[in-house]
């Protein structure tokens, strides 16, 4: 039996199937390798949303947009900068530099969002809001995170499982929920 | 020729006119075709040097250049929408059907004839598929996403809308070009494995075809089960045909547009593809037969003759179909209609209607009526390229110059060819080079049907006559 | 097994269709061909601006276009009325079964034609199989700006509810669906319906002699289906059967 | 296996060869014993031996009814799975389901004929086999398994009835 395997691995059929194999297996682990090495992304400041959180911050306070319409929107520095200027590690540590120079340059930085939709996908926070989600059914536990990630892939399947889910049994709700133009226009 | 017995005149008549009747040792015949694969000139390579230059150019350089561009490079507007690209799409998908029909419905019907050439006309089919393959894709506006075309399972349950003709047509042409491959390769393992054993060892020849042969010897269960298989596809294959031309027409005929939506649009469609196919078998047999070595024993005045013959009923048929097309959309008095059809012929391209009847109606009614003209390779030669032209203009006719007139007249503008000329022209490239290295590469007649059917045939004598008989082997 | 079917929405679907939700009532009489609907709808929509060239050989890619026509030879000439043509939102359009990748698809929600843009792999029946040939194609990458330095200028004002359109997709009129989107979320918000004429298209908008209505035409006492009932009412090749949304008053 | 030996002999013709498979067969060897090679299709019914078995048939039939299935599934599932209106047509028109679930049967029975040529036949086969390159050519081979002991005896008698050749089948490689 052994015998016989070897010799069909050395037979020309053989070796292809070998190098489709061996390519197979490869492209598996760089796949894998790519998936699990993937960091978040740098942000100007590494900005830690547990610690704030922590503190009892809400959501809303730094992306107020969120329950008023399309989006979110991200803080500017002197939102931040409202809370900072009494403490009085933000002199201090290194970590917040960037945020002391610009502040005192009068520029301001650009975050870098982690949860978008591509450009083709019109989605709107209010609705989201309004139906009663919460910002972590989507973003994940902040409280729990350092830096912020996209906990999920954000897909069409995503959205509709979602979608579906919340209709139920309600058609209308299923028809205006499930319709190609609630989201691509 | 390599016979004993003795024979009157008229045995060596009928042997010098019939392939099958002119029996050779069969180590001879293979080492004849063996032979006619390995005898390249430099104009081979000439040839095939200058057409790998020009699909580069052609068809792999200027669609790159389209794909960044966008389609703004070709001349489809906005009553034409589908320009030249679907005129090749449905000149290659009719091309392909000849092969086919030779191979399928002659083999069915037990016609002798096609025995040297089925795999000339199968290899048509394939590479012609491919052409089209290749159009279709080039037409699509984000040629990138064309998988989703496919039905393949998704996280968003979208799957391809079956109610279109163009979903219908994807399904078809898949079907119909991976039957056709496998009806291809299916007849040629034999032949691939003689090839095998009269390769030397330690050629690179070699290590192909062992590995194409899969190690084929011919025993007895070996080509039952190759016999049986071959049955199955002989008929089925016939079904997928059909319903492929027909479906490419429904692309036209179910659409609103005046000029198209008419029910004949399926069997006139098939017949045109007939038409060109038979054109191009034609064609390709005479070239063969006149640049390959050892081909003019293959390939005989009787097989253009015979084929001569088809082309003839099947213009006919091509002739009564346009004409039973025509007179309804004319009777029928439609205001679009009428202004359409005034417009093929009366119109800046009216020539080019003129012209396809010309070519497929005048042209071989006035040739292939006489045997020995019929019989004349590149007589013939000349109508099936003429068929091809005509069938080609028939096409175009349908596709961008029905287009310019829709029920919008605000809109109505003609159409002008743009880098889908070029494309067209690296389509047609890329077919000859695939040809013209198959030719080397595997052979181009199926050797084991022709020993068969030499085997099978034999002459005998009525009272004062020598007839051909053919026994049944199967 | 028996399957319902006003569950398929194939019966219920087609009764509804004949309906429709929202539409618009163009009056002949009062359109002076002065294009500015042509204007503000490719503002609004994001449609590319097309260069002389592509524009003269039939790309021009305006998802409304003022149609006119004129009988008689050359210096008797008589002028007709102009028509201002777009999609017409058919309850049975013929665009859409023909798309092999449900790209152009009927909305069922606001009973309009959808064009989605990012499923859209540009085979272009549907712009074939339209009859009244408002699709409009986009056969070059017009609005990329790394393609065409001259539109990054451009590019400030575009409008952000809308997408922009690369080069391959098949586009067409919306009824402007993203200003449909903003009212029905702002009455949603504040707990109420749409009101009739709250907000309009941007071709009704624009219009200086208000030739173009745009409503709820399912809603009778509503201004455009008060419109639609009028005695000069038609609807452009109605033999097709593909029930337009968009009803023409005749001269007269 | 160990134990039983084979010949490959080798004719010119058809006629020979039949006649030495009628002589084996009152030899005492058994019809599963023999096989016969040549390079084109010769029939049972002229070497009289039983008629050959495939699976050929009933896999494409398999095959039809499995292209079939998925046709209905893409026919008739796909689109309940997510219900985009279109053209006010019903989700699951008859007459293109027609069409998709003929091209599904057809797809479906002609990969399975394939596939059942490769099934049947063993193919691909790249180990040693039992051949001569002469079959190309036109050679019938007969390849008889016996026992040892017969050898000689097998060996005499088709040399007798006109084998060319008659030798100890070697495996080589095709």
């Amino acid at each position: 039996m052994v015998k016989r395997f070897f010799e069909w691995v050395i037979s020309p059929m053989g070796r292809i199937a070998v190098v489709i194999a061996g390519m197979f297996v490869f492209s598996l682990a760089a796949f894998g390798i790519y998936q699990s090495q993937q960091n978040p992304k740098p942000q100007p400041i590494q900005f830690p949303h547990n610690l704030h959180v922590g503190f009892g911050i809400q959501c809303l306070y730094c992306h107020p947009g969120a329950s008023k319409g399309p989006s979110a929107g991200l803080p500017t520095i002197s939102k931040c900068w409202g809370c900072h200027q009494q403490i009085a590690k933000t002199q201090t540590s290194p970590k917040l530099k960037p945020m002391l120079d610009a502040m005192t340059n009068g520029t301001n930085f650009v975050w870098v969002p982690v949860a978008k939709v591509p450009e083709f996908v019109h989605f709107n926070h209010r609705p989201h809001i309004a139906a009663g989600l919460n910002c972590e059914n989507c973003h994940g536990d902040m409280s729990k995170v350092e830096i912020a990630e996209n906990p999920q892939v954000m897909n069409m399947g995503w959205c509709l499982n979602c979608h579906r889910e919340r209709a139920g049994d309600d058609e209308a709700k299923l028809t205006k929920l499930t319709d190609c133009g609630t989201c691509h226009y | 020729m390599a016979d004993h017995k003795p024979h009157t005149s008229h045995e060596e008549h009928l042997r010098e006119q019939h392939l099958m009747l002119d029996p050779m040792p069969r180590g001879k015949m293979n080492e004849m075709v063996m032979e006619s694969m390995h005898t390249t000139s430099w104009k081979f390579w000439l040839v095939f040097g200058l057409l790998s230059a020009l699909v580069a150019y052609a068809l792999f350089y200027k669609w790159g250049v389209m794909i960044l561009e966008g389609l703004g490079v070709a001349g489809v507007n906005r009553p034409s929408y589908w320009g030249i690209f679907l005129v090749n799409t449905v000149f290659w998908i009719g091309i392909s059907h000849a092969g086919t029909f030779i191979s399928a419905i002659l083999r069915v019907f037990k016609a002798e004839f096609r025995r040297p050439f089925t795999r000339a006309a199968e290899l048509m089919t394939t590479f012609g598929l491919i052409q089209a393959g290749f159009s279709i894709f080039m037409h699509m506006g984000r040629v990138w996403l064309s998988y989703w075309l496919m039905p393949i399972p998704n996280e968003r349950q979208l799957w391809p809308n079956f109610h279109s003709p163009l979903s219908w047509d994807l399904l078809a042409i898949t079907t119909y070009l991976l039957s056709s491959t496998m009806y291809l390769f299916l007849p040629l393992i034999p032949d691939l494995a003689m090839a095998r054993d009269r390769t030397p060892d330690g050629t690179w020849q070699k290590v192909f075809y062992r590995v194409l042969a899969l190690g084929f010897r011919g025993t007895e269960g070996e080509w039952t089960h190759l016999r049986n298989a071959l049955n199955i596809f002989a008929f089925a294959i016939i079904p997928v045909m059909f319903s492929v031309h027909t479906i490419v027409s429904w692309d036209f005929a179910m659409a609103t547009r005046p000029g198209w939506n008419s029910t004949i649009f399926g069997p006139y469609f098939v017949i045109g593809a007939l038409h060109s196919g038979m054109g191009a078998v034609v064609m390709v047999l005479a070239v063969v037969r006149g640049t390959m070595k050892n081909m003019k024993y293959f390939i005989r005045p009787e097989h253009f003759e015979a084929i001569g013959k088809l082309m003839l009923i099947i213009s006919m048929s091509w002739a009564y179909f346009f004409f039973n097309d025509y007179i309804v959309q004319w009777y029928g008095g439609d205001k679009w209609t009428k202004e359409l059809l005034h417009w093929h012929e009366a119109g800046p391209m009216g020539w080019m209607w003129f012209g396809m009847l010309i070519c497929n109606v005048a042209i071989p009614w006035a040739i292939l009526w006489n045997k020995k003209w019929r019989s004349t390779p590149w007589l013939i030669f000349i109508v099936g390229l003429l068929i091809n032209v005509g069938m080609w203009f028939e096409r175009y006719i349908i596709v961008p110059i029905s287009l310019t007139i829709n029920r919008m007249p605000f809109t109505w503008r003609l159409y002008q060819p743009g880098i889908e000329v070029w494309l067209g022209i690296g389509t047609l490239a890329f077919f000859i080079l695939l040809y013209m290295a198959a030719s080397r590469l595997i052979p181009l007649i199926p050797v084991w049907e022709v020993q068969e059917g030499q085997m099978a045939h034999s002459l005998r004598k009525y009272g004062r006559e020598t007839v051909v008989t053919v026994s049944e082997l199967e | 097994m028996t399957v319902d079917l006003n569950k398929l929405h194939a019966v219920g679907a087609i009764a509804e269709e004949a309906e429709g939700k929202w539409g618009m009532v163009i009056d002949m009489d009062l359109c002076t061909g002065c294009q500015a609907c042509v204007a503000a709808c490719a503002m609004e929509n994001n449609i590319p601006y097309v260069e002389e060239v592509d524009a003269g050989y039939g790309r021009s890619m305006h998802w409304i276009r003022t149609e006119r026509f004129w009988e008689g030879e050359y210096p008797e000439v008589k002028m007709s009325a102009y028509q201002p043509m777009l999609c017409q939102q058919c309850g049975k359009a013929p665009c859409e079964p023909v798309c092999p990748a449900f790209a152009t698809v009927h909305s069922q929600a606001e009973q309009i034609n959808l064009q989605v843009y990012n499923r859209c792999v540009g085979t272009r029946y549907c712009a074939n199989n339209c009859p009244y040939q408002v699709r409009s194609f986009n056969w070059r990458d017009y609005q990329d700006s790394r393609v065409r330095p001259e539109i990054t200028i451009l590019a400030n004002q575009f409008n952000p509810d809308v997408t922009v359109r690369r080069r391959g997709v098949m586009e067409k009129c919306t009824f402007c669906i993203q200003r449909i989107h903003k009212a029905q979320d702002k009455a949603k918000s504040e707990g109420r319906e749409v009101e009739d004429g709250e907000f309009t298209t941007a071709c009704a908008q624009a219009c200086p002699a208000n030739a173009i209505t745009f409503g709820r035409i399912d809603h009778p006492e509503s201004l455009v289906a008060q419109l639609a009932r009028s005695p000069r009412a038609a609807h452009h090749l109605e033999e097709l059967g593909t029930l337009p949304r968009v009803t023409y008053l005749k001269e007269g | 296996m160990a134990e039983e030996k084979a010949l490959l002999a080798v004719f010119s013709d058809i006629d020979p060869a039949a006649d030495a498979i009628e002589q084996l067969r009152i030899l005492g060897v058994h019809d599963d014993c023999m096989n016969v090679i040549s390079g084109i299709p010769v029939t049972e019914a002229m070497l009289g031996r039983p008629s050959q078995w495939t699976n050929v048939p009933r896999l494409a039939l398999g095959g039809a009814i499995a292209g079939f299935l998925v046709g209905l599934f893409l026919a008739f599932i796909t689109p309940n799975m997510y219900t985009i209106m279109v053209g006010g047509q019903p989700f699951t028109p008859v007459p293109p389901a027609v069409i998709v679930l003929f091209e599904m049967t057809m797809l479906g029975m002609l990969i399975s004929t394939f596939v059942g040529v490769f099934l049947d036949s063993l193919f691909p086969n790249y180990r040693p086999m039992h051949y001569v390159p002469e079959i190309s050519d036109g050679k019938i081979a007969i390849l008889i398994e016996c026992p040892p002991p017969d050898a000689q005896k097998i060996t005499d008698v088709l040399k007798k009835l006109g084998a060319e050749s008659v030798k100890e089948a070697e495996a080589q490689h095709l």
